[in-house]
């Protein structure tokens, strides 16, 4: 597990949106897994920020995070120039599961916003292990779409889907998905704004095994401090889960949504 | 010069003045991956009640300036389910753990202290107070010294290990609380526990926490935990351990200074689980600038002028 | 759509819900070349004394993560003084200045109440009971309910203007507290005054302030500040004010929606002595956003789930 | 009064030393008067730092600070980068009379470390006035000599002593400051550390007035919050007085040492 101090090696902006590349001992991870990343500043902000990772090569020793402001922590990693320090913890989490993927047919990803980067990374996995996908990105309108470079570097052709139809399909992520389950997909992996999330569950649901990448407020990323838990029930009995440590990825089946 | 860190809390004798806070470090277990428990003083662990909890629905959590607020609820598995599940897994370390616990009647204390002073493991209880009373209409037992005092002595009378007692700082008179709870028979004072807080979302006009008001941790706390750490560890015979905000060696230190004998590290696990060694390191090079040969000679050592009666503004 | 940026507290009208804190802007007088006093609701002014005092020696002041601790010592000119040569100075303006006044006995109390209810350029007075009271071996007055009703009430007799009183966050029960001062009279409430902390220099072993204990203020208090507002204001029917912490449209509008009809702000003008102006034009966005046509509109609207009786840890 | 957002324009870095050059809106100061300053960054730390004016110029709207690393506040502003924002807050303070300089003879202007830059604004003006005046710097060694370059650039020549006479004189200050009395200086100007100005006090104590620019802690900064206190005695009466608007500046006879 790293617990490093990582330099800031570039950050590249778009927008709300930054592709930030830091250098440090890297450990190996999964897709779907997650750092706890915080500036070298004072006690404002206090905590570390969870971003998914994008890519890293241990071997490198090279990290890579796609971010987005949102309030004021991600505002100030926005801000961090290259040469600066950051901390950063991980890899954690649990990984997408990738048993349901061997079961033949095109596993569908779904992304949206800053739950793109997770899917990117998962892609870049199944591409290097030469089996097909389906990427399907939904956003609101044409800025919103992410790693786009990421994706032509790895050959994929996202389906794209904007609310506006500034770009792509109009309308949301799930029109492509049905299709993409009626063409046989095997399994569903997730990760975007709640709202998706639940429609991509509700669409899943009694037909194809889901895996969704959730959010929740962190305060420790590694098991300690209860605060990021989502309710969940399996077995009928409900309970609570720690998002980091038994998620970010669930099942959709087990997920209750508020 | 070898410094020695040890320091003994009335029949306890801690290896370094570092343990790791109540809620913050779960059941010692989860933070095995970052840390060797067995080069700390200790670790309290997450607060348990005879029934367990599932705690509160989310949002538990919020950041606040230089802290943050949380609600958890109390989330625990119960006494019988921690000595079943968890206890045996902590048995082969060489550090104190201390079981944090708690109920919402003076029954529920004592039960809970009962079956938790019968676990091997465990090298002390203590006992969180900053909770309701359900008996009494619901005032928190830790801001009446009367309430504390019946629930300190009704547990140290069902006890044999040490009986520490958590204070809260939300109490108008904090001295007259550890007062009450020495008098008890309290074998130590863990000062301080979260300040009741509240954060709004004022975009949606919600509140961020669900269970509305939460506890308030990390830095923004600290100069009130020094500030109670000195006024109790004046006060009282028994140890104070200090916790609210140690996040570096400076900040452990402070507390040292002020009187307590041993630090709690809490909020500042979450950014840096790693912080218990930078901390020991660095009390351990001041006691070595300062010419200390023990962390126990540190203690209290503040230069103290004497009665200062002004104004705090 | 252009928003009604006035509030009623009582009788008292105020431009706007922006005030500047006591001890925090002098005698109004020294903020004039940054602030038009008159774009502002009010201005308390430093807290006067009849005595009037030099105040404590320094080093008064010392700095915390997110936060500050000062003990100034109610450094003051006295009321006579003040009456003499700051208060015909502040005659001229068009805003509603707050006179605030302590004392060490009630008889003290009373008598700067009666002085400076005298003076015509005051539109109200707030009485600081975060202090000593010498009578009854220094218990701090706002701590306590009894004292607080009978300093209240004394001050209530011989006054005509409307009298605030400022609470302390360092009462067990501060809702008890809130409405012992307005079954004896007060006008309104203002919440909150600092929180007794300490800080130590470790490599001189010494206290950072002169006086050993000082008050915290600034935005590590504010989560604290909104919990006793929300409280306070749900318990009495007289007007809340709310102060701590307060450096941003977002945080002033956070005491707002708990339950505050006007805010103060402190600590923050020290960073930045024209962060009122800021702050105004964000409420006033703010309530052109969510359709708001008065801030009167906005005052309590937190969406409130109703008891939620779950533990803060 | 500016209360301004500035711009860092440069920070030469030297060790534990910087010379920070912020752009914004700058009204014209005098020597002796300070700024402020704070980075745009969260409340932690939360509150300006008081620097002292090296020089500005206040059509080309640049101001100068000499900064050296204390504690947390000022290490902060020694990593400020070029582009980022700082909020400063000034001139203020009473700067340095100049009356008792009209007299004739050589002034003395006597620094050491961080009290340097003050009088070497206050020697640029002298200089540019045509008067001629002496410059002693004090320090504990070399490496801590400050201002080399702006005195250079100024045609001064620094009488240097250090404690441990690693450049010019070994021994304090108050030697060349003595020989620099006895030569009929009519005025001292000083700014320092606190043992330094207590020892110039003393020295001029009756024989010559003396002018010393106080350090102490500031919330402030412009007078309200009462914090920045020192005792002075005037005319027999002690009171406490402000270092951010009665001084920084005082006369050497009225100061309370502690
Ligand atoms: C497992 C996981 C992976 C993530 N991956 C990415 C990513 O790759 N890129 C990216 O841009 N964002 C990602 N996020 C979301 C990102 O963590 C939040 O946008 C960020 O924490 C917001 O912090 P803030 O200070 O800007 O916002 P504020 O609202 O000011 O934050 C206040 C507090 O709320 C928390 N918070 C607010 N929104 C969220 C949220 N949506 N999720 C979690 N915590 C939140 C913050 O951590 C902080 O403690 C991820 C979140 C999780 C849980
Ligand atoms: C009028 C005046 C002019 C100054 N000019 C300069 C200058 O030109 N260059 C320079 O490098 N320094 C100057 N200083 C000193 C500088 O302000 C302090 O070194 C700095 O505030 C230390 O802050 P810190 O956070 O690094 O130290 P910390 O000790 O961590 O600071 C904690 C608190 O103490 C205060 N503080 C600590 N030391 C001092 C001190 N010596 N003086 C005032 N406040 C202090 C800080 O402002 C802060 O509030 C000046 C001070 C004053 C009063
Ligand atoms: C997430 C969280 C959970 C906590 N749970 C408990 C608990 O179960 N029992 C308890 O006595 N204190 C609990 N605390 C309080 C801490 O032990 C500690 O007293 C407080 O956080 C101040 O210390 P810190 O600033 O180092 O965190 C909890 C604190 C946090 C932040
Ligand atoms: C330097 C300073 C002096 C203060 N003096 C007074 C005072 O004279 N009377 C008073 O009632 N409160 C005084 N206060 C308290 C403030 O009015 C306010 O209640 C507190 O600082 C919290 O608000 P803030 O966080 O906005 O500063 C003072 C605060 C500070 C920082
Ligand atoms: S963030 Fe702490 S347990 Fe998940
Ligand atoms: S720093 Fe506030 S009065 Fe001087």
């Amino acid at each position: 597990m790293g617990v490093g101090p990582y330099t800031v090696r570039s950050n590249v902006r778009r927008g709300p949106y930054a592709t930030i590349t830091v250098e440090g001992r890297v450990e190996p991870s999964k897709p779907g897994q997650f750092y706890m990343v915080r500036g070298d500043w004072g006690a404002d902000p206090l905590l570390g920020r969870p971003l998914s990772i994008l890519s890293d090569d241990p071997s490198q020793g090279v990290l890579r995070f796609l971010l987005k402001i949102f309030g004021e922590g991600s505002r100030r990693l926005h801000e961090l120039e290259p040469g600066q320090k950051v901390h950063a913890l991980g890899p954690l989490g649990r990984p997408f599961p990738r048993g349901a993927a061997e079961r033949g047919g095109k596993p569908a990803l779904v992304g949206g916003g800053v739950g793109v980067p997770p899917l990117v990374y998962l892609a870049e996995a199944f591409a290097r292990e030469g089996r097909s996908f389906s990427f399907l990105q939904g956003a609101r309108t044409k800025d919103d779409l992410v790693c786009l470079e990421e994706l032509a570097a790895l050959g994929v052709q996202p389906e794209v889907t904007t609310e506006d139809g500034s770009e792509g399909e109009r309308g949301l992520v799930t029109a492509p998905l049905k299709r993409a389950i009626e063409m046989g997909a095997p399994v569903v992996y997730a990760c975007g704004p709640e709202g998706m999330l639940k429609a991509v569950a509700a669409l899943c649901r009694g037909r194809v095994p889901s895996y969704l990448s959730l959010e929740a407020r962190m305060a420790c990323g590694y098991g300690v401090c209860l605060g990021c838990v989502v309710p969940v029930v399996r077995d009928g009995v409900r309970s609570y889960e720690r998002v980091c440590q038994e998620g970010p990825v669930f099942e959709g089946e087990v997920v209750e949504w508020p | 010069m070898a410094v020695e860190m040890a320091v003994t809390l009335g029949s306890l004798r801690l290896k370094n003045p570092v343990m790791l806070a109540s809620g913050c470090c779960g059941y010692g277990l989860d933070m095995e991956s970052y840390l060797d428990l067995n080069r700390l003083g200790g670790a309290c662990l997450k607060g348990l009640s005879v029934a367990g909890s599932e705690g509160n629905p989310p949002p538990r959590i919020w950041e606040t300036q230089g802290g943050m607020i949380n609600a958890i609820g109390l989330q625990n598995v119960g006494t019988r389910r921690f000595i079943e599940e968890k206890a045996p897994r902590l048995r082969g370390y060489d550090t104190a753990f201390v079981a944090n616990f708690y109920g919402h009647t003076v029954e529920e204390y004592v039960e809970a202290a009962r079956q938790l002073d019968a676990e091997p493991c465990l090298a002390a209880l203590e006992m969180n107070i900053s909770c309701p009373n359900i008996q009494e209409g619901g005032i928190h037992f830790g801001t009446d010294p009367a309430m504390v005092h019946a629930v300190t002595k009704a547990c140290r009378e069902v006890m044999r290990k040490p009986l520490w007692v958590k204070l809260s700082p939300n109490a108008s008179d904090v001295v007259a609380v550890a007062r009450a709870a020495e008098e008890a028979g309290a074998d130590a004072l863990t000062c301080i526990n979260t300040m009741p807080a509240m954060a709004i979302d004022v975009e949606r006009r919600e509140f961020r926490i669900w269970n509305k008001i939460g506890g308030l941790s990390g830095p923004a706390l600290r100069p009130i935990a020094i500030r109670i750490v000195y006024q109790v560890s004046r006060a009282v015979k028994i140890p104070v351990v200090g916790i609210g905000g140690v996040a570096t060696a400076n900040d452990a230190i402070e507390f040292l200074l002020a009187g307590a004998k041993a630090v709690q590290v809490g909020t500042a696990l979450f950014a840096d689980p790693q912080c218990p060694y930078s901390i020991l390191d660095g009390i351990e090079a001041y006691c070595e600038r300062h010419g200390f040969l023990s962390v126990e000679a540190l203690i209290g050592q503040i230069k103290d002028p004497g009665p200062r009666p002004g104004c705090h503004e």
